[in-house]
């Protein structure tokens, strides 16, 4: 102990003057650029998807309808709304957000004698609504992945000359690592024409129960091998993870789930049809919509016959798509499954040649029209008469059927559709196989951006070499001395679409084209058939811009008739199946108070 | 070839002329659709009745001017016949669509003769003294352009649909 | 840590050999061996420090799980013994004459899981609960969130909407 | 040195059952709360003191007065909610509990940790330490009377936190280390403003050396006091500054290296005596080693590089069955994380070993016996205890 270790802590005496380090008032100061303060939410950005609540764990945050925010397709229309009472700032839903749009500035001083107030809705009109300072995860949305998972496709040297299914669809190993990326927030859902339950069956595919799949894909849709494989799936352009990243491969996983469960398993899973109630229904075409229908009815018990005018039942999904898309197997597939809930398909019945409109009225409680849109339209521009054009529908019909169709060295196609892509590529293939070149020419109103086909189909059709030219306009198809066509004369399109988005194609008539062929398709549009009902009903029925008036339950203007499918209405496969439901919740009404009065 | 598509063939016509075409070429058109509508299926006949409406009340914008002594005033002006009188002439004539004509042969129609009736009007507002047939000119000049649009649109709504 | 167990393997009837890193791994033993093992790791081989004593509850499989992990310092290795209890009337081994700190985890266990350890000093005070007459709220069967729900007041005022039912419900009601 | 010498006959014996009879009807005895609230411990804990006259006869501490069961909190959470509540577990040092849940959940689900990340960690961890040992020379400085160096403690301390707020987001829950990496890189210009706030502590700690280490109260007060015979640290599971001030050199980010402390240059800090004054003294030698560690880091990492690992979704996280522990050397001893899963979203069981559990209860009431009541405070304050880690 020496006198030193008594003196010197007195020099801690030294720093009696030194000015206080203290900060005086501490009210606005300014926290750091990263500092996690008050929430902010862009209310445009965000869709209301919820998964800042699911991630929460202090169960924080509640969703909330906002007034003008508005529920649409992808926008659930609600919005977080915060407790502060039990938020501990730790910005998980931030990290988690899947648009980017919540986000914490760097205020943290908020005063108020309201204890109500700290339950609030960010990005309404809140102080701090647009500070700039604040957390912002680093690095993009981590905590869920953004990259779709691989499936193997057949490269397009190996399928440029056959009709082999391209898709290989995921194998377990991808189709878990792809349900894994969903975070259930189950926008999507309103978007499918069916609702089907998606989030429910992507849980599925990740805890691999395909037997509880399978069940909830038959809850909503008879055709999954169908839909697994060429569904527009627009549910994908509503999914909370394209914002910034890939949507989820829905169409993929649903496929995925069907790939894994065995016919004989689907059936039983399925389960029998009810008792027969002694009702018998009559359904015009075997396409989704009818065949859909078909299914409800037979499983509620009635006695469901199918007339089918060609030799197979599918309709566009067997005459329509090839068969690189979806085998025909596959379709098969679904289709056999609807047949053993006691439907019965008879085929090579043309409705108005072999059998009677009459006849089936006559012979059932309710018929339902289901024709779809098996007609080609033309563009009937000048030389678009006689040999040498043909409508895409037709050559496809034929190529289905097995016919022997013309395949030039040179072919041009008109249309921007996916039934032009689906002949395109046929022909295509057609071509490679015969000449061992592919000459294809894709001619189409629209500029790249607003094909109405899908994005794929531009990728994987130019891969198989079609050349595919955007903004033609379609004036003349070229014919020689002898009336063999030589190619299609087209404008330039300088503009497509009125400021309402409405079509209204201008040219410029100085940039003309002649793509050389010796074959003009056209994919331009399709119609229905409507010969089969006969002028008598026609006359009768009523009718809405040239198709058959229905109702909301695809009730025509006659108690007996109902109707169905593209010819009515939607434009696509799942729309028939969602439409095929109704139409069947109608017939089983009408059957059942007709029991009621008998 | 007759005298009086000799005059056609010349550069001048009077205004008497003009009119009198023009109200010809709403009349028959008019007669035309309404005709058209019991001999189409039941399922266009919605098309054809939108035309001939239309069309009525061209007829009917032509029967009030002709009663307007200001454009009584005009009528044996010389004016320059227009470029497009040709074609809008022909249209006076209606052709034979067949039996049973399907929306897209009606459609086709009704586009050609809005095309003509479109160029005849905006040529012959142009080339009209002011005063009340040049408003009526200008008018219907505006009134086919619209026309056309519109069909336009429905046509391509209707034939190019369905395909996906 | 391959080789001690070869070595102890069978004097103390160990399990197999669980690696989870090179110097981390575990062993089953059953509880008639414990004490043995115990003293032989802490005396014999070096495993001197108790790192901790705690329990598993797998309620499913009946069993409560005591991991003893023990820690040779010098040798930079870890050795997890797990003893497996019944869960009905789970008592464990007093250990505290081997380490004096084994009373503290004994007490926790007992009070938190419900695990008996006869002759472990103030076994029976209470140590974090006071006048708890619930279940032993670490284990499985306690739902804190239900006894939360039942014990406190929820603030009103607070409701959130599903965002796919939401949907359904301004879209599509009738479907 | 001067040095307590009790007349002991008058003292309670033990009874049969080795417990003390302690018989307040006579008079001879007192019991005394030291806490919960208390400037001599560091949070809510307490110690009940059985005194006689002005000796500490028996001592027992309590705790449970900020019991929350994060243990099977963390259970009831999937494995990314459980990410924000374990640094709640520890307010002066929250990160270990970052740093050992993120390894072990990364461990048992199999991610590798981005490099950068690794060194962030150390970054990081060390700037906890060293704040912790910021609030333990204010704590054990107060608990003698020295009010002083809390205050210049507690204003080199808030320095450091602005570096946290600025790094991670926060002051004190940083919830910055989150399983597969961390939330982001330095801030531009992070490493000057670190240099002057370490500057600043380094003229700070010169002046604690002066009143505090040459200080002869508080040399007479601690010298000599609190002795832990190093017989007792293997049975007593005594770890860290307490186990190294009795010449037992162990430090796990030597002995065990983990993160990237094999790639860094430090002694740890060591003393003989394993009284009061060594184990502070081998703790201020500790705060020099993570000035310089910090440093050292800030130097030798990489300048850019990911910092996190590509996770599955956390929403639907699942881990396989496992067990792991995960240690590493904090300001007070060895801290642990033992997870084990059983393959669902959630994790089975954390437990979670702070130094403190031993430390402040069986090493902590064996010591206690024969002190002198205005000791009890520095005794325990020097083993530098965090109440929570006892009952999490």
């Amino acid at each position: 102990m020496s006198l030193r270790e008594v003196l010197t802590p007195f020099t801690a005496w030294k720093h009696v003057l030194d000015a206080p380090v203290t900060i005086p008032d501490p009210i606005g100061r300014e926290a750091a650029e990263r500092y996690r303060g008050f929430h902010q939410n862009d209310m445009e950005t965000c869709i209301g998807c919820g998964t800042c609540e699911a991630i929460c764990q202090n169960g924080a945050i509640d969703m909330v309808p906002v007034e003008g925010q508005v529920t649409e397709k992808g926008d659930s229309g609600l919005r977080p709304m915060i407790d502060y009472g039990r938020c501990c700032w730790c910005a998980l839903c931030v990290d988690v957000c899947m648009t980017g749009s919540l986000t914490m500035s760097n205020e943290y001083t908020w005063v108020d004698t309201d204890p109500d107030a700290f339950r609030f809705i960010p990005g309404l009109e809140e102080p701090w609504k647009d500070k700039e300072a604040g957390y912002r995860r680093e690095g993009g949305r981590e905590l869920s992945g953004t990259k779709r998972s691989h499936m193997g496709e057949l490269a397009p040297a190996l399928r440029g000359d056959n009709f082999s299914e391209i898709c290989a669809g995921f194998t377990r190993e991808e189709a878990i690592l792809e349900a894994d990326r969903c975070v259930e927030c189950g926008l999507c859902v309103a978007t499918c024409p069916a609702h089907m339950s998606i989030p429910d069956y992507i849980a599925a595919v990740r805890d691999q129960d395909y037997d509880r799949g399978l069940q909830l894909l038959y809850e909503t849709n008879p055709f999954s091998e169908v839909c697994g494989r060429i569904c527009t799936h627009k549910c994908e352009t509503s999914c909370a993870a394209l914002h910034e990243g890939d949507p989820i491969a829905i169409r993929w996983l649903k496929r995925h789930i069907i790939d894994n469960v065995p016919m004989e398993r689907r059936l039983e899973l399925v389960g029998g049809a009810k008792p027969a109630n002694g009702h018998r229904v009559a359904i015009v075409g075997a396409g989704p919509g009818g065949l859909t229908a078909a299914y409800d009815l037979a499983r509620e018990g009635c006695a469901v016959t199918v007339f089918e005018a060609l030799a197979a039942p599918g309709g566009m999904m067997r005459y329509g798509i090839p068969e690189y898309r979806l085998p025909y197997d596959a379709l098969d597939r679904d289709v056999a499954v609807i047949q053993a809930m006691g439907v019965e398909i008879r085929c090579n019945m043309r409705v108005g040649r072999d059998i009677a409109l009459d006849d089936l009225k006559r012979d059932h409680d309710a018929v339902i029209l289901a024709i779809g849109l098996q007609m080609g339209r033309g563009t009937r521009i000048p030389g678009s008469e006689g040999p040498g054009v043909e409508k895409a529908v037709d050559l496809l019909r034929r190529i289905t059927a097995g016919e022997d169709v013309p395949v030039p060295e040179r072919v041009v196609v008109i249309g921007g559709g996916n039934v032009a892509f689906d002949i395109a590529r046929s022909m295509a293939r057609l071509q490679k196989a015969t000449h061992g070149t592919v000459g294809v020419t894709l001619t189409a109103l629209e500029d790249r951006a607003h094909f109405l086909a899908d994005a794929e189909e531009l990728i994987e059709g130019a891969e198989e070499g079609v050349e595919i030219i955007d903004k033609r306009g379609p004036q003349e198809v070229m014919r020689d001395a002898s009336g063999a066509v030589t190619g299609l004369r087209s404008w330039a399109v300088t503009s497509i679409f009125d400021d309402q988005g409405r079509f209204a194609p201008a040219y410029d008539q100085a940039d003309e084209r002649v793509h050389e062929g010796a074959m003009v398709i056209e994919a331009i549009g399709q119609m229905a058939d409507v010969s089969l009902l006969g002028a008598e009903l026609t006359e009768a029925l009523d009718w809405n811009r040239g198709r058959i008036a229905i109702d909301a339950g695809f009730r025509t203007s006659e108690p007996w008739l109902f109707a169905v499918g593209d010819a009515v209405k939607g434009p696509d496969v799942i729309n028939a199946v969602a439409d095929g439901h109704r139409v069947a919740q109608s017939v089983m009404e009408r059957v059942s108070l007709q029991e009621g009065i008998s | 070839m007759s005298e009086a598509n000799k005059a056609k063939l010349s550069n001048k016509a009077s205004v008497r002329e003009i009119f009198e075409t023009a109200t010809e070429f709403e009349r028959v058109a008019h007669a035309f659709y309404s005709a058209l509508i019991p001999n189409v299926s039941k399922n266009i006949r919605w098309l054809v009745e939108e035309l001939a409406e239309e069309e009525l009340e061209h007829v009917e914008l032509f029967t009030k001017l002709s009663q307007d002594p200001g454009v009584e005033a005009v009528m044996s002006a010389e004016i320059a016949r227009p470029v497009a009188d040709g074609r809008f002439s022909d249209c006076v004539h209606t052709p034979d669509l067949g039996i049973d004509p399907d929306d897209q042969a009606v459609l086709q129609y009704a586009l050609m003769r809005e095309s003509a009736a479109m160029d005849q009007y905006t040529e012959l507002a142009e080339s009209t003294p002011p005063g009340p047939l040049k408003d009526a000119f200008m008018f219907l000049a505006n009134e086919e352009t619209k026309h056309k649009a519109e069909l336009e649109k429905i046509y391509y709504e209707i034939v190019h649909s369905g395909g996906v | 840590m391959r080789d001690l167990h070869a070595n102890l393997k069978t004097r103390h009837a160990l399990g197999p050999f669980e690696p989870r890193r090179a110097n981390l791994g575990f062993v089953t033993v059953p509880a008639e061996r414990l004490r043995g093992l115990l003293t032989e790791l802490r005396d014999v081989h070096g495993f001197t420090h108790l790192v901790l004593l705690t329990a598993v509850d797998w309620m499913e499989d009946g069993l409560f799980q005591l991991t003893y992990l023990m820690n040779d310092r010098a040798g930079d290795r870890t050795l997890g013994v797990r003893v497996m209890l019944n869960r009905d009337e789970a008592v464990g081994e007093d250990m505290h004459d081997l380490w004096p700190t084994a009373a503290t985890y004994q007490r926790e266990l007992k009070e938190m899981f419900g695990i008996d350890f006869p002759g472990s000093p103030r076994v029976d005070e209470e140590f974090i609960l006071e006048g708890w007459t619930d279940l032993p709220p670490y284990r499985r069967d306690f739902d804190s969130l239900a006894y939360s729900q039942q014990t406190y007041a929820e603030r009103p005022g607070r409701v959130t909407h599903d965002p796919r039912a939401h949907m359904k419900s301004k879209l599509y009601p009738e479907g | 040195m001067l040095s307590f010498q009790p007349d002991r006959s008058q003292y309670p014996q033990p009874g049969p059952d080795g417990r003390l009879e302690v018989d307040l009807e006579t008079g001879k005895y007192l019991k005394l709360w030291q806490g919960p609230n208390h400037p001599g411990i560091t949070g809510n804990m307490s110690v009940e003191l059985t005194v006689c006259g002005d000796e500490v006869v028996e001592g027992k501490t309590h705790v449970g007065y900020l019991h929350r069961g994060f243990e099977k909190l963390m259970e009831r959470r999937t494995f990314i909610q459980v990410f924000p509540i374990v640094c709640r577990v520890c307010v002066p040092e929250p990160d270990f509990n970052e740093y050992c849940y993120a390894a072990a959940v990364e461990e048992l689900a199999g991610i590798e940790v981005p490099e950068m990340a690794t060194w962030m960690r150390t970054l990081i961890l060390e700037m906890g330490r060293f704040n912790s040992y910021m609030m333990f020379l204010g704590g054990i400085s107060g608990s003698l009377g020295l009010g002083l160096v809390g205050q210049w403690m507690t204003y080199v301390r808030d320095l450091m936190l602005d570096r946290f707020e600025e790094l991670t987001g926060a002051r004190i829950y940083h919830m910055f280390i989150l399983p597969g990496g961390v939330r982001g890189h330095l801030p531009e210009g992070f490493a000057a403003r670190m240099e002057e706030v370490l500057q600043t502590a380094e003229k700070y700690l010169a002046d604690v050396d002066r009143v505090m280490f040459s200080n002869s109260v508080f040399r007479l007060r601690t010298e000599g006091v609190g002795v832990i015979d190093p017989a007792l640290f293997e049975r007593f599971g005594v770890t860290g500054p307490n186990a190294r001030a009795g010449g037992v050199v162990k430090d796990v980010r030597k002995d065990s290296p983990y993160l990237v402390y094999d790639q860094l240059d430090f002694i740890p800090a060591s003393g003989k005596d394993s009284d009061i004054f060594t184990r502070v003294k081998v703790r201020r030698a500790d705060i020099d080693n993570s000035i310089g560690l910090i440093r050292q880091i800030l130097e030798k990492m990489p300048k850019s590089g990911p910092v996190m690992a590509r996770l599955p979704n956390v929403l639907h996280w699942k881990i396989p069955r496992g067990e792991t522990y995960i240690k590493g050397e904090c300001s007070r001893g060895e801290y642990g994380y033992y997870m084990v899963t059983d393959g669902s979203g959630y994790p089975r069981r954390i437990n979670v070993r702070g130094p403190s559990y031993t430390h402040a209860m069986a090493l902590l009431e064996h010591l206690i016996p024969g002190t002198n009541i205005s000791d009890v405070a520095a005794l325990m304050v020097s083993l530098h205890t965090y109440p929570p880690e006892i009952e999490r």
